[in-house]
């Protein structure tokens, strides 16, 4: 299909899905499941040494401030243990599980069918992020599973290997550094990269390995990559924003920093500077303060009764896929400093849960 | 004149035998660099020896304080807790955008001096409290863990120290910075080591405990002193990882624990205690950067390095222990 | 006459329930070198060790150069100039000879902690030619041959010369013990040489050299002194008459000899030899025979136990048992082929401290307590509260933990391990009197020869040579690894005096 | 390697050389058996001030659930210090016997468990047989061992596996009945039968004996390399069940799935009472330990303490458990 087409019906779907959401925009007064000072906040995350993780982390906590629910917020790390994730939920649910609310980072998909039993059978509430096992959805009769909030990771690849390759003037060699290879978005990110270097015969894949998310392993790799290829490397795709930056030290030590277009993936504060000092070519922003946070909002419209319960929501509003933004020199000022509650206010009301909607993700 | 034979002597006869005891490290490493220099043609460049320099100095830093701790029949199983504190705490002493410090190089001597502390921690433990290294050391390896943590918070503290960065990432005379604070910490080891009574009583703790106990040496100050040392080459190593990185990271020692006791055991420090020196450890270290950097080229995951580098400590414990056979000796 | 340079009055040391030394007094001058002679057990050794401070005294006093002087640690003594050297080797392997020499005994040559190697060498340097010897002080100890090795430790003792202006004092346990004839000549000779600036106390079990480097000779026995004499005048036989010379009073009544005994021969050991420890060593031992073996520390007598019982492999030569040749592979095998081991390190080999008693004494032979269902708690209590009374092993109950009981039980307890099984066909004990009180040691000799009439052969190992007239039927005696004679206590009634020849 | 020739001989018998024997110690035999009931009782009251319904039927079972893999990592490490060593790579086996499991079940179905289970036998018999014959301490073996079998499962399956098909051959451990854990009640059994072994069989014994003074086991006729290797081996047949668990829990297997409890189990062992020095401490001790950290990883969860304090908390328990439990006696020379 041309290159209009494709326009014209991606505006048609969204006029759809605004339709649809306006339709069953929820009727407001339904019964409140449990007393605002019952309701408990959960993040469960990775941990919170790594940037991106530390602005799910933030987002979560600065809802809750908006919310009146500080002292009820609890930050739950796993530190890379996908059994201990599952353990540390099952663990709170100990007490009052009706009134407690989980936004859920799964540390592998394998992650998100015990957490969402484990919700079904306890009355807690949970929403998960990223990405699970296919053939299972919140509609399937998961009452307890409100939604899931997808990123199409591949688009995101897709998305960020244009700017490589366009940075990179379309041809030469890049090399890539790959998550961890048990999560969905690390495998689906790269099968955009692949997906785009099919497209562009001029663009040569010199090398990939798994960096594990984490820059002190992305460092020595590149470094060794750099001796080995040398000037033939003319771009570097890294799966998240803190192997990106781990590459970008690796060529500042070479003295190339600036001088080959570096993408990640995640959007933190520190690669958008970079991308504003041009160190950096441009990074996907899933908008982690939003995605801290919006399960939690989601939870607390369902239990004040604001929202009728999820079983009642129309299907794309149980799994959809989240807008992320591709953020480049041109706009990095505006995402350059931390946001403020402001920024996220209008987006957390009940009726605007699905404001960053981009299309149903089944 | 027989002063001056007797000065030339030691060091004749403590060169050669330092030469015969590190040929076994030599060896691996030439074979390991030439090896891949023939499977790769660019492995063999000016820029890839530079790199090898640049990432074995943090490894050859760790070692250094490992090799007194084994020589004394010890081991340290903190390494990776007491970095990530250590990285932490220079991260945020320095200039950075979490707290309002800058205290600028100073921040290199206090991440020694918390490393010492916690070494001597460690020494205490031992000492004091009768508790076996690698117990008491799992131990404060874990609480500093968790320290780390603590100081991480939710946002991990970011160096903006110019000077730093630069020590950190760039070179002077065409040398990696981190490999010539490397190499001076080797110097200092190594003078530690030779001259002073710290380094010569750990052969004699190592060696022969009772004996040392008998000639009325106190033997626990030595042991602790050890252990406070390898905490400072710690604390050093984590600054200059951070520096290198530009960030206090809880996961900055990583791995580093496998690969440092694997260089010492290499390096010709027998696991029994008594033997060895920091310069064979140096060497070993950069015979296991050089297979670790072969193994990138080669394209050959990370992963299957560590199993190597297990397999390597497991053999040269065999190779060590063979020629001591006395069916009665009991080892726990 | 001049003071004294070391001199005790009344020294005593108890070891448990047993005196180790009942009240010692000699005295060493200036310059003079004084030899310290008698049996394994008669505390010469411990009798160095309070000198050397390295064990405090329990009674008595101790003068330095006229003054009264208590040793809280080695320290102490060796800055009073009062060196030891002991007979296993103290060297550390991995740092130099200067090192070694000079360990704890630095001084001026590390001042700061900082070494200053010319400093170390020249100082090392002149104790070596001291004692004219061109080793290198650079070398790593290592590398040194063996009586190099041995000068050494003997620079290494006379370091505490450095501590103090006066002469030292060194102490020498058995310095020639594990040495061929030229490193013993240059012992003796580098004795000689100390003379002329030290005072030197010789422990040694070979009374010729005594004789031939010492001024005045003090004899033990059983932990005190029995006799002082002048080297020049005295002879060996005179010495030896001394050393095992009037009866203590512990005589052990010899029940009737057995003249005839079963002809049956349960262990045969033919030309067993392992390098420098025993060399070709031949014996038979009938059913019912107790066969002692007399040795010196050294002389072989207790590596040949370690080989009979299977813990160390020998080189060459074959053992039978029953008249069938065996190989041990380990002590699992002996224990097998019924053969049980007393060891001379009760506490650290022979029991287990922190088990009850029956536990103790099943250890060896537990599958023949267990049933169906693990082990039968009953019968094992059964048949250790059977021995308990037949040793008369005087224990609380039989579950007490081991290391409650006296040294004279835990020995009976030890020896019941492998009685509990299928009677043993041959009991190995060394030096199983050994730290017992002489109630103790009447009763375990009389259990032994018990034993002996129900059938099994035993050998005895002790250095004691009282010990081994009272139990043994034949007896051998072994000197520098060789067995150096046999005689038949029926036949051949041996004396104390030409067994004691044999043996040193 | 520098020859250690016999000059370097230690002195056999220290009886002539007299160390000064340090006789003090925080706890006697009675206080560090008792001390761990008071732990138990005084955390779980800590936690259920801060959460009522801590001490709740659901959350019992939750912590019981919650406990069964730390429960079957601890049953073998218990059997490995008792005999006197340690067992640093369980965990790295646990997560190998997962991957393995992962991959063979859906070809094998139940053949992949037991497939899984003597692999992880094999390997820990291996480990126990590399130890006493060569003479490494254990500690430096099974270090060895955690690089290598993380290192081997990592490079099998750098992702994780998920369990295609018949999972219900693993299944049945996740469910419960009558509100038991499978998974628990399949831990205590096996606890339940190795504490039997240790007290009824001859087996049990020789590894108290061996524990207590090895020297005195061999010389009694007890072949020890025999009894160590099976040690060992035990400890890998435990790692194999708790990967077993595993890939019940989270129905895939995956190389890292149990490296954080490698601390946990082993303190749990060690704040259960039993001695690092080998000989003293039974499996009853060591499910005392685990409820004191199962209790400790939910209160943390349960009570909002920040999630940094538990590898403090860690660290401080096993150093103090050791301090009080070691046995000084035995052990002249610390080091």
């Amino acid at each position: 299909m041309s290159e209009e087409r494709v326009e014209t019906t991606a505006a048609a779907v969204v006029l759809a899905l605004a339709l649809a959401f306006a339709s069953a925009s929820p009727a407001a007064g339904a019964q409140a499941l449990c007393e605002k000072s019952q309701i408990r906040l959960v993040n469960s995350m990775r941990e919170i040494a790594q940037p991106y993780h530390a602005n799910l982390s933030k987002g979560g906590r600065m809802f809750a401030r908006w919310a009146g629910l500080e002292g009820q917020y609890v930050l739950q790390l796993n530190q890379g243990d996908s059994d201990k994730q599952i353990a540390l939920m099952r663990s709170i649910l100990a007490t009052n599980p009706k009134c407690t609310v989980f936004n859920v980072e799964p540390n592998a998909d394998v992650v998100v069918k015990p957490m969402v039993d484990t919700a079904n059978q306890t009355g807690a509430w949970i929403v998960t992020h990223w990405a699970h096992n296919r053939g299972m959805h919140p509609f399937d009769g998961y009452d307890h599973w409100i939604a899931h909030v997808a990123v199409n990771s591949e688009e995101v690849g897709i998305a960020v290997s244009e700017q490589l390759v366009a940075a990179m003037g379309g041809k030469g060699g890049l090399v890539a550094l790959q998550g961890r290879l048990d999560t969905d978005p690390a495998q689906k990110r790269f099968a955009g990269l692949k997906s785009v270097v099919a497209r562009h015969p001029g663009i040569t894949l010199l090398a990939q390995q798994p960096a594990n998310w984490d820059r002190t392993v992305a460092f020595p790799t590149i470094q060794a990559w750099l001796a080995k290829y040398g000037d033939r490397i003319k771009g570097i795709w890294a799966a998240n924003d803190d192997m990106a930056l781990g590459a970008l030290e690796a060529l500042r030590a070479a003295g190339l920093a600036g001088r080959i277009p570096i993408v990640g993936v995640d959007g933190i504060p520190e690669a958008i500077a970079a991308i504003a000092r041009g160190e950096m070519t441009a990074t996907v922003s899933s908008d982690a303060f939003y995605q801290g946070s919006i399960g939690l909002a989601m939870g607390v419209c369902v239990l004040t009764g604001q929202v009728p319960p999820p079983q009642t929501w129309a299907k794309q509003q149980r799994e959809y896929y989240l807008r992320t933004t591709v953020i480049t020199k041109e706009n990095a000022s505006r995402y350059a400093t931390e946001p403020t509650v402001e920024g996220y206010v209008d987006e957390w009301r009940c009726d605007k849960l699905w404001s960053r909607a981009s299309g149903p993700a089944y | 004149m027989a002063l001056r034979q007797a000065v030339e002597s030691r060091f004749r006869a403590g060169i050669l035998s330092m030469v015969r005891r590190t040929s076994g490290p030599l060896l691996a490493l030439f074979a390991l660099t030439i090896g891949f220099a023939v499977a790769e043609s660019q492995f063999a460049t000016l820029a890839n020896l530079r790199n090898i320099l640049d990432s074995s100095a943090v490894p050859l830093v760790l070692s250094i304080g490992m090799t007194f701790v084994i020589r004394q029949g010890s081991i340290d199983l903190s390494i990776e807790g007491l970095m990530a504190a250590c990285s932490l705490v220079f991260a945020l002493v320095v200039a950075n955008d979490r707290m309002q410090f800058d205290l600028g190089w100073l921040g290199l001597p206090i991440a020694a001096a918390l490393g010492a502390v916690f070494g001597l921690a460690n020494g205490l433990i031992v000492t004091r409290l009768r508790v076996p290294s690698f117990m008491a050391t799992l131990g404060i390896g874990s609480t500093c863990l968790g320290i780390a943590m603590l100081l991480s918070g939710d946002q991990p503290p970011l160096i903006r120290d110019p000077a730093l960065r630069h020590w950190g990432l760039g070179q002077s005379f065409g040398v990696p910075n981190l490999a010539l604070a490397a190499a001076a910490c080797l110097a200092a080891g190594f003078f530690v080591e030779q001259f002073t009574r710290l380094g010569r009583y750990s052969y004699v703790v190592g060696g022969a405990e009772s004996v040392a106990r008998l000639s009325g040496l106190n033997v626990d100050l030595y042991k602790v002193g050890v252990f406070a040392f390898a905490g400072l080459m710690t604390g050093m190593a984590a600054a200059m990882e951070s520096a290198r990185l530009g960030i206090g990271h809880v996961e900055i020692g990583a791995g580093q624990m496998l690969g440092a006791i694997t260089a010492v055991v290499i390096g010709g420090t027998s696991l029994s205690g008594g033997s060895g020196s920091v310069l064979g450890s140096a060497i070993a270290v950069l015979a296991l950067a050089v297979l670790a950097d072969g193994m990138v080229f080669v394209g050959a995951t990370p992963y299957m390095e560590k199993a190597i580098q297990g397999g390597i400590v497991l053999v040269a414990a065999i190779v060590a222990g063979w020629q001591v056979h006395d069916r009665l000796r009991v080892v726990k | 006459m001049s003071v004294a340079a070391l001199r005790v009055e009344g020294l005593c040391k108890r070891f448990g329930d047993t005196y180790a030394l009942r009240g010692v007094t000699l005295e060493v001058r200036p310059r003079e070198v004084v030899g310290l002679v008698g049996e394994n057990g008669a505390g010469k050794s411990t009798l160095l060790k309070l000198l050397a401070g390295v064990t405090r005294p329990d009674g008595g006093t101790m003068m330095v150069r006229g003054s009264a002087v208590r040793w809280r640690k080695v320290r102490d003594a060796a800055d009073a100039g009062i060196g030891i050297m002991f007979q296993e080797s103290s060297l550390v392997p991995d740092i130099t000879v200067a090192e070694n020499v000079l360990l704890a005994h630095e001084g001026s040559a590390v001042r700061l902690g900082i070494y200053r190697w010319h400093e170390l060498f020249a100082r090392a340097k002149a104790l070596l030619v001291k004692l004219g010897m061109t080793i290198s002080p650079g070398a790593d100890a290592h590398t040194l041959s063996f009586s190099e090795r041995q000068l050494v430790e003997f620079a290494k003792a006379l370091a505490v010369e450095t501590r103090t202006c006066d002469a030292p004092i060194l102490l020498l346990d058995e310095p020639t013990s594990a040495l061929d004839e030229r490193g013993v000549a240059t012992v003796l000779q580098t004795i000689e040489e100390l003379r002329t600036h030290a005072s030197v106390v010789l422990v040694s079990h070979r009374l010729e050299e005594v004789r031939r480097v010492c001024d005045r000779i003090y004899v033990m026995k059983d932990g005190s002194c029995v006799g002082e004499r002048d080297a020049r005048t005295c002879t060996v036989e005179a010495l030896q008459r001394l050393m095992i010379g009037h009866e203590t009073g512990t005589d052990f009544p010899r029940e009737a000899v057995r003249s005839q005994l079963a002809e049956t021969v349960c262990l045969e050991v033919r030309q067993l030899s392992r390098r420098d420890k025993y060399v070709d060593v031949s014996l038979a031992l009938r059913h019912g025979e107790v066969l002692g073996i007399a040795g010196a520390t050294g002389s072989g007598c207790e590596e040949l136990c370690r080989t009979l019982f299977g813990i160390v492999p020998p080189d060459s030569g074959t053992m039978l048992l029953d008249g069938r040749t065996v190989a041990l592979r380990g002590p699992s095998d002996a224990v097998a082929q019924g053969i049980g081991y007393v060891p001379a390190d009760r506490p650290r080999e022979g029991i287990i401290g922190a088990m009850s008693v029956t536990e103790n004494m099943t250890l060896a032979h537990l599958a023949q307590f267990c049933g169906r269902w693990g082990i039968d708690r009953r019968r094992e209590r059964e048949v250790a509260e059977r021995w308990i009374e037949r040793l008369r092993i005087v224990t609380p109950c039989a579950t007490t933990r081991a290391s409650d009981l006296s040294g004279g039980n835990q020995q009976k307890v030890a020896l019941a391990k492998w009685l509990v099984g299928k009677p043993p066909r041959v009991l190995i004990l060394d030096h199983p009197l050994r730290a017992l009180d002489v109630v103790a040691r009447r009763d375990i000799l009389k259990t032994i020869r018990e034993l002996a009439c129900d059938g099994a052969g035993i050998v005895v190992v002790a250095d004691a040579l009282d010990e081994l007239l009272a139990v043994s039927d034949t007896l051998i005696v072994m000197r520098d690894g060789r067995i150096s004679a046999r005689y038949s206590i029926a036949q051949d009634r041996p004396t104390r005096q030409t067994i004691l020849e044999k043996m040193i | 390697m520098s020859p250690v020739g016999p000059i370097n001989q230690q002195p056999d018998s220290d009886e002539h050389i007299a160390i000064g024997d340090r006789r003090h110690g925080l706890g006697t035999g009675l206080v560090s058996g008792m001390a761990p009931v008071a732990v138990l009782v005084t955390l779980a009251l800590a936690i259920s001030a801060f959460a009522p319904s801590f001490l709740s039927a659901y959350s019992l079972r939750v912590l019981a659930e919650e406990s069964s893999v730390i429960l079957l990592l601890a049953i073998g490490q218990t059997i490995v210090i008792i005999v006197g060593g340690i067992d640093l790579s369980m965990a790295a086996l646990a997560s190998l016997a997962s991957v393995i499991i992962a991959l063979l079940l859906p070809e094998l179905g139940a053949g992949a468990v037991l497939g899984a289970l003597c692999i992880a036998t094999l390997i820990g018999a291996l480990q126990g047989f590399v130890h006493v014959q060569a003479k490494i301490p254990s500690f430096i073996v099974t270090l060895a061992g955690l690089g290598m079998w993380s290192g081997i499962a990592l490079s099998i399956a750098n992702t994780t596996v998920p369990v295609a098909e018949h999972f219900e051959a693993v299944g049945w451990l996740d469910a419960q009945t009558w509100g038991v854990p499978h998974a628990f009640a399949f831990g205590m059994l096996t606890l339940g039968l190795f504490q039997i072994a240790l007290v009824r069989l001859r087996l049990g014994r020789y590894l108290y004996a061996i524990g207590m003074a090895e020297r005195v086991a061999l010389l009694s006729g007890i072949r020890v390399w025999r009894i160590k290797t099976f040690a060992f081996a035990a400890s890998g047949f435990c790692s194999g069940l708790a990967g077993l668990a595993m890939v019940a829990r989270t129905s895939s297997g995956s190389p890292t799935i149990a490296d954080s409890l490698l601390l946990p189990s082993i303190a749990a062992v060690l704040v259960g009472g039993t001695a690092i020095t080998g000989g003293h401490g039974n499996l009853a001790r060591t499910l005392l330990g685990v409820c004191i950290v199962a209790v400790m990883r939910v209160g943390v969860a349960v009570s909002g303490i920040a999630p940094a304090y538990e590898p403090i908390a860690y660290g401080a328990l096993v150093v103090i458990a050791v301090a009080m439990t070691v046995d000084r006696r035995s052990i002249g020379i610390v080091k």
